[in-house]
């Protein structure tokens, strides 16, 4: 248990915001210290100090007792510490492999090799699960296998300290559990682990050792994991904003009481729905009022319903009607139907990140659908934008730049703009990806008062436990087809994950 | 004209111009048509790139020599790039008559039909000198539109080499480059005037120069002279209102005309083409002849009778007005 | 993020907007908050003019500084509506080509009699539409706009050419008031100056204050979340490069009203030194951002380079040497200065594009 | 696999990676596997000259094709050498302004006496060292390269004219080896085509199999993570510009030896139909991709498309408007060819709904 990298005192200034004030943190080898905290409590901030991307105001960090700070990624790596950033770092056009190997890819006659890169990765993928074929390119993949591939990178640089910012929020139950076990793995072999995440189950179940963040000071420094809980851990993340049972399987008494309204006309059907190799005769309807999950491994189906949702699938055969109208022809039509599309892609779907707020939240209502007039009237605009980021409790003003908020406030931003549009169906794909376990309750909260109002929420998401607390049933897919519907009583994380992986003897793919 | 195959046992010739969209292109090419009208049995194919290019030129020219290869006649602006193209059609039998501006040795072409540009920059300084009290003072400002066109950079030196001998006195400045793109061209020489307050003469050797000069004469009330060379359209008319007092006209048609007849004769009668370099005069355009201009300027036809008289004496004896290709300038 | 600063004009609205007023002000030392963008050129411009107007003091006459404002109107005309393609990723390299045609069109519609006045706004209505042209084939065919406008240019140049059967057009009414009147002088100062300063303002508006010139921003700030947002992509890139192709039209109208003629062969490269314009003023080939003033000074800018070196009486052979290197200077002037006010540009990578 | 299905519905869909030329395993089918972008320009090219020849069969002669391949080479050239900075989100609108001043300068050098194949070395390494140049000006001068280039076309150019006195330069040993050889043909075959197929081949090697090329599509593809990666931004760029400025220099070494000549004047707008060639032969100004060969082919259908129309009774006034409606079609099909194929020159395919 020898020390690796301590960081002592950092403090960082972003004009009037203190992300960071006099922090301290100390990896040592052969253990995964936890690093946690609501959104904007500076844990990235940190993260990136440490990998050199960040020059701190104040503070030291050291490498094995000497004072360092590294110029750069590369510069950490060739030091032996390896960074996955919350923020994909990947290069879209490129292959798998040439992600994998961005500074030291192996040559054969001075050329690079393919071949080679491939028999060096391919243990580190079996490890990892991830199953793609390593030349496609690495912006065709999904969000969760373009993260497993940040992973891989990171562990293929044989590092002596890997650091883990949100490395999960994307990815599957089966995925997490693999990389669990990775990292398990990893420390048995003495390499330090930082890792930073939303879910604190799962957190306090890997970790030996857990440091909290608030407001850029350290709440618990160094605890053994053995010795706190997760209420006293949340307490420590949010202070005396700390809602009840957070993270607990049982959903919220709000939830529960509310059901869909059964004499209101569905806001969405499918009728014996096919698309070709998507969907096979997809039927349900999501009445006003209701919350409905939609669940499936990898390439089931369940997403593929929000493509003829939102316009990008057309029923090859079969009847999907939103309001009663024919489905969508394109994005457009479908959010002039009345549709909000909550992508869990934010950096690419979601946001304007060289914005303001201010512009992102009004994006729909006001140049999607045109509301409001031909004429800016930016007073206006920054109020309502002020006014989602108190309901939302988003931390940042109005006038910020969207890539100076922190992860989490971002998604939050993306949801604030939806909402501006007052939709009568809300699709919902990982609404609370990257969102602390505060956010997150507020979150279903403000979701279940959204369908209390008579709005159709429809809900996909990597966190089965958000489907289990937020839904009135989910819809189970495999192949294409609708293999189950789970309601509300019987809902759990794992009656969900036995559902979708019936028939598969628990193998995923 | 005729399809790239010779129909109907024609000859297919060629004409490659260096921009056609410029007036003295089309002088030539309208020259060149007329001439295979009248002398008949040819398909003239003309050809030449949008804006001057030399290698895109030289490239047309290649094409040239695959589709027409019974004649070719060339005008362009940098005789060097055409060397090895022309000296390649030479050699393979075609017979190719320089237009314009005087072939290299390298290139084999032993016939230019052009002007003494040199000669046509000594008329424009001749009569300027005309129009300025005896034993001037004062300054004179010459602009180029495209330095290292040697058909311009002669004209420069004929103007410099006149005013040199002829008014010592006065203060020559330039050649500035004045730009070819008729906007530009107003905006180099409306700066010049403005710089040179005062000065006596403001002399352009391109088309453009002549118009935008009297553009600005006429806007600015100036007392200066102002002229250049070509007989665009717009040109004539400012020498017509008296703004432009004179415009050189290399008489373009007839140049084209007159090489392209040769050509065709040669060619129908198996005889050689002239040897050396046929001396083409050059026109001073001024209030006197203007009208008569403006006429042969409305058609080809016009242009042709405008000419008849001329090109009957020339054809009918070439050696004549044959010089040297040495001297050719 | 924050390196440039939000004010009336420049339409990227990093720093506080005056109106939310939210952002902690520490973050804006006052200094920036006084600085605009298109301070940064226009400071240069004046350098420029002062230092050639001290060396040369003709060069400060009022007709001498007016007639190089009047020569940078149909360029900088140009570079204002070349601002809505840029910010939305495009590009319009066929401005130059629709100028060409509008001047002949123009030139042949009077010569044939139509009244100039009436000329006028079929030649506006025209180039309008072949800049929608332009935008509609782009999505329809789901071309470059890179490529669609460069065939275009030839296309509308080749159009020019052959209605003008390569003769430029003159003899026209010169007396007539379109000429009188938009050729000349109003109140001392050229009409087609007046024009470009009202097309700068209105412009400015449009792209800063209204919901075309937000989605036009937003497009080119991130088109995928602007697609799945659902804003109009395809209307909107018809609607920039419609613009785009009417100030062109707007250009060649008073081409012809102060030439009085149509020249098939005038406005070859005029495009790029309308992008370049842009560029100089701050819009980015990166899209997202830009500055119609910003345009049209950066355009005043490559003018009065022009023009002023003619006063330096530079050799004829050196001519184009010193106007590389004068351009290359005022540039790499106007980028100290952005960096000495601490928000030039951004560490190189992190985005490549914004800078300008 | 669910992004392979939802990708076979997705309007625009990414195709088979073109620019790294290695195929995916099993995520496309086999057609797809075996349509690579390049094969897109290349029917397209295919069908041109067909299409051409059947109308007239003199364009198949042998001497008529290799000319025209013989006068796409200079640009073929410099296009070649451009997709490194359009790859990497940069521009070079100095390769015309490089391509005349290594002519000039190289005719100087022969002309003042040394050997002509001395000269060669001195002249290629000139222009990379050009090249450099404008990268280290972008670079340290934080400048975007649109403007550095552009304004170092003018630079160079000028240094041209001012070496030449705005003369051209004959008068040269034209028997010597250099001309003979470099100009002249070699199996049957112009020289300089050779030079334009082995640039092709090398420079594709190291776009899609190197350390750098992977650098420069790495910059190209997201700026941010290549710099927070600490990828050598900097040394990338100068050395891409550096390398479309030394393209630039074979170019004018071939010019030299075939026109036996130098001639300040050349190369004018030369920069954007390399541009061009590159768009259409797949390597988009976003940057992040791009084809060699792809920009190889694309320049040659420009070339054929001109000399095409030599062919054909083009009334000289429509040859212009000719010119731009030939090659908009030409791409056009292109472009439905990538779409039937279901990627064209759009982003890769859009899917917010693809997380696993
Ligand atoms: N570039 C920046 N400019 C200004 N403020 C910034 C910038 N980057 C981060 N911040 C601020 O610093 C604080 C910490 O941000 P950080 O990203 O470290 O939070 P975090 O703990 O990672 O949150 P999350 O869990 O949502 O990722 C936030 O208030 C954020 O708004
Ligand atoms: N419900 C709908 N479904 C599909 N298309 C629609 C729908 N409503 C309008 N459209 C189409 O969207 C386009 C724009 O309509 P509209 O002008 O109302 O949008 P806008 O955002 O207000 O645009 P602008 O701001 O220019 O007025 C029109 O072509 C219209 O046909
Ligand atoms: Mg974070
Ligand atoms: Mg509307």
């Amino acid at each position: 248990m020898t020390e690796v990298l301590r960081a002592s005192g950092l403090v960082k200034r972003y004009g009037g915001v203190t992300a960071l004030a006099g922090t301290d943190l100390t990896l040592r080898s052969a253990e995964v210290h936890a690093l946690v905290g609501e959104n904007g409590a500076g844990k990235s901030t940190l993260v990136k100090i440490l990998s050199g991307v960040l020059r701190p105001d104040g503070g030291t960090v050291e490498l094995d007792g000497r004072p360092t700070s590294f110029a750069s990624a590369r510069d950490a790596a060739a030091h032996g510490v390896a960074i996955v950033s919350q923020e994909l770092s990947l290069f879209p056009d490129l292959t798998v492999l040439e992600n994998l190997f961005p500074h030291n890819a192996p040559l054969r006659g001075g050329l690079l090799s393919p071949g080679r890169m491939a028999q060096r990765a391919a243990p580190v993928l079996r490890e990892l699960g991830l199953t793609v074929p390593v030349r496609t390119k690495v912006g065709d993949l999904a969000l969760a296998d373009q993260q497993l591939v940040e992973i891989g990178r990171a562990l293929l640089q044989h590092p002596r300290a890997l650091i883990l910012d949100e490395p999960t929020s994307a990815l599957p139950r089966e995925s997490v559990r693999r990389l669990d076990a990775v990292l398990r793995r990893l420390v048995t072999r003495g390499i330090a682990v930082l890792y930073i995440s939303h879910f604190l189950e799962e957190v306090l179940r890997l970790a030996q050792r857990v440091t909290v963040l608030r407001d850029g000071r350290v709440t618990v420094s160094d605890a053994p994991t053995d010795s706190i809980d997760l209420d006293s851990l949340v307490t420590a993340m949010l202070g005396a904003a700390a809602p009840p049972v957070l993270g607990a399987a049982a959903p919220p008494a709000a939830v529960r009481t509310r059901t869909g309204r059964p004499g209101a006309a569905p806001a969405v059907s499918f009728d014996r729905v096919s698309v070709p190799d998507r969907l096979r005769e997809v039927s349900f309807a999501v009445a006003p009022g209701e919350i409905v999950g939609f669940a499936g491994l990898q390439g089931a189906g369940h997403l593929s319903v929000f493509d003829v949702l939102c316009g990008r699938a057309r029923p090859g055969s079969g009847v999907a009607r939103i309001n009663g109208r024919p489905a969508p022809r394109s994005f457009r039509h479908a959010i002039r139907a009345g549709v909000a599309l909550v992508s869990s892609d934010r950096k690419r779907y979601g946001l304007m990140l060289d914005k303001p707020v201010w512009q992102n939240t009004s994006a729909v209502s006001w140049l999607g659908l045109g509301r409001g007039g031909p004429w800016l009237h930016r007073a206006r605009l920054a109020d309502t934008a002020a006014a989602h980021g108190r309901r939302l409790r988003i931390r940042g003003h109005p006038g910020d730049l969207t890539n100076t908020l922190s992860g989490g406030n971002q998604q939050k931003v993306v949801l604030a703009k939806w909402l501006d549009t007052e939709p009568s169906v809300i699709v919902l794909d990982d609404p609370t990806r990257g969102i602390d376990v505060g956010a997150r309750a507020e979150m279903h909260t403000i979701i279940a008062d959204l369908a209390r109002d008579g709005r159709a929420v429809l809900i996909a998401s990597t966190d089965l436990i958000e489907l289990a607390e937020l839904c009135d049933r989910v819809v189970i897919f495999q192949h294409g087809r609708v293999t189950d519907e789970i309601p509300a009583d019987r809902l759990s994380e794992q009656t969900l994950s036995v559902a979708m992986n019936a028939g598969f003897a628990g193998t995923v793919e | 004209g005729g399809s790239g195959s010779g129909s109907g046992g024609s000859l297919n010739m060629g004409i490659a111009v260096a921009n056609i969209s410029l007036n003295f292109g089309h002088e030539m090419v309208e020259g060149a048509q007329s001439a295979s009208q009248h002398e008949g049995g040819v398909n003239l194919k003309a050809v030449g790139p949008a804006n001057t290019d030399g290698p895109a030129e030289e490239q047309l020219f290649q094409n040239l020599t695959t589709t027409d290869r019974d004649g070719l006649i060339l005008q362009n602006l940098d005789p060097p790039i055409f060397t090895r193209p022309a000296a390649q059609a030479v050699g393979q039998g075609i017979p190719v008559v320089a237009l314009d501006t005087a072939p290299t040795d390298g290139s084999k072409i032993t016939f230019y039909v052009g002007n003494d540009n040199y000669e046509l920059g000594v008329m424009l300084a001749e009569q300027t000198i005309k129009r300025l009290p005896t034993d001037p003072t004062g300054t004179i400002v010459l602009g180029e539109p495209n330095p290292g066109t040697p058909v311009l950079d002669s004209r420069v030196q004929g103007l410099k080499d006149t005013f040199a001998k002829l008014t010592p006195k006065v203060k020559v400045l330039g050649a500035y480059q004045t730009y070819s793109d008729p906007n530009q061209n107003y905006n180099a020489w409306v700066s010049l005037v403005h710089a040179n307050a005062g000065g006596l003469a403001f002399l352009g050797v391109g088309d453009a120069d002549s118009y935008d000069l009297a553009k600005i004469k006429q806007d600015e009330h100036g007392s200066y002279l102002v002229a250049g060379t070509d007989v665009d359209a717009q040109t004539l008319q400012d020498v017509k209102a008296g703004l432009d007092f004179v415009t050189i006209d290399p008489e373009h048609f007839l140049k084209g005309y007159v090489a392209t007849a040769l050509l065709i004769q040669s060619v129908k009668q198996h005889k050689p083409l002239p040897q050396g370099w046929l001396d083409m005069p050059g026109l001073v355009v001024d209030q006197s002849n203007i009208d008569s201009i403006i006429q042969r300027e409305t058609s080809p036809q016009a242009a042709y009778t405008f000419y008849l008289p001329q090109i009957t004496k020339i054809l009918a004896d070439p050696a004549a007005t044959l010089k040297p290709l040495a001297q050719a300038r | 993020m924050s390196d440039r600063l939000s004010d009336t004009l420049s339409a990227d609205e990093p720093g506080p907007p005056a109106s939310d007023g939210a952002a902690p002000d520490t973050a804006w030392p006052w200094y920036r908050r006084l600085l605009p963008d298109e301070l940064g050129v226009g400071l240069v411009l004046v350098v420029l003019v002062v230092g050639v107007g001290l060396a040369h003091p003709d060069f400060l006459r009022s007709t001498s500084l007016l007639s190089t404002a009047q020569s940078s109107v149909y360029v900088g005309l140009m570079a204002c509506g070349m601002v809505f393609p840029l910010a939305m990723r495009e590009v319009d390299l066929s401005v130059g080509g629709i100028y060409a045609l509008g001047i002949v069109a123009g030139a042949m519609l009077i010569h044939a009699g139509l009244s100039p006045w009436l000329a006028l706004p079929v030649v506006l209505v025209l180039s309008a539409a072949i800049g929608a042209l332009n935008g509609a084939i782009t999505t329809y065919l789901r071309l470059p706009s890179f490529i669609v406008t460069l065939a275009g240019a030839m296309l509308y140049r080749g159009v020019a050419l052959a209605l003008a059967n390569g003769k430029q057009i003159g003899g026209l009414p010169e007396n007539n008031s379109f000429f009188t009147l938009l050729g000349g002088n109003l109140g001392g100062v050229p009409t087609s100056v007046w024009v470009l300063l009202a097309a700068t303002v209105v412009l400015a508006v449009v792209f800063t204050r209204t919901r075309f010139g937000a989605r036009v921003r937003s497009i080119g700030s991130n088109p995928d979340a602007a697609e799945f947002s659902g804003l109009p992509i395809a209307r909107t890139r018809i609607l920039a490069l419609g613009l785009s192709g009417l100030m062109a039209g707007v250009a060649s109208s008073l081409g012809l009203a102060f030439y009085i003629a149509g020249d098939p062969t005038v406005g070859n490269g005029y495009e790029l030194t309308a992008i370049a314009a842009c560029i100089i003023g701050g819009t980015p080939l990166a899209g997202g951002r830009g500055s119609v003033p910003g345009a049209m000074i950066g355009n005043l800018i490559l003018t009065s380079v022009a023009t002023a070196l003619v006063f330096f009486q530079v050799p004829i052979n050196w001519t184009t040497f010193a106007t590389g290197a004068v351009i290359l200077i005022a540039v790499a002037f106007d980028s100290l200065l952005r960096r000495s006010r601490g928000h030039g540009f951004l560490p190189r990578g992190r985005n490549p594009f914004r800078r300008g």
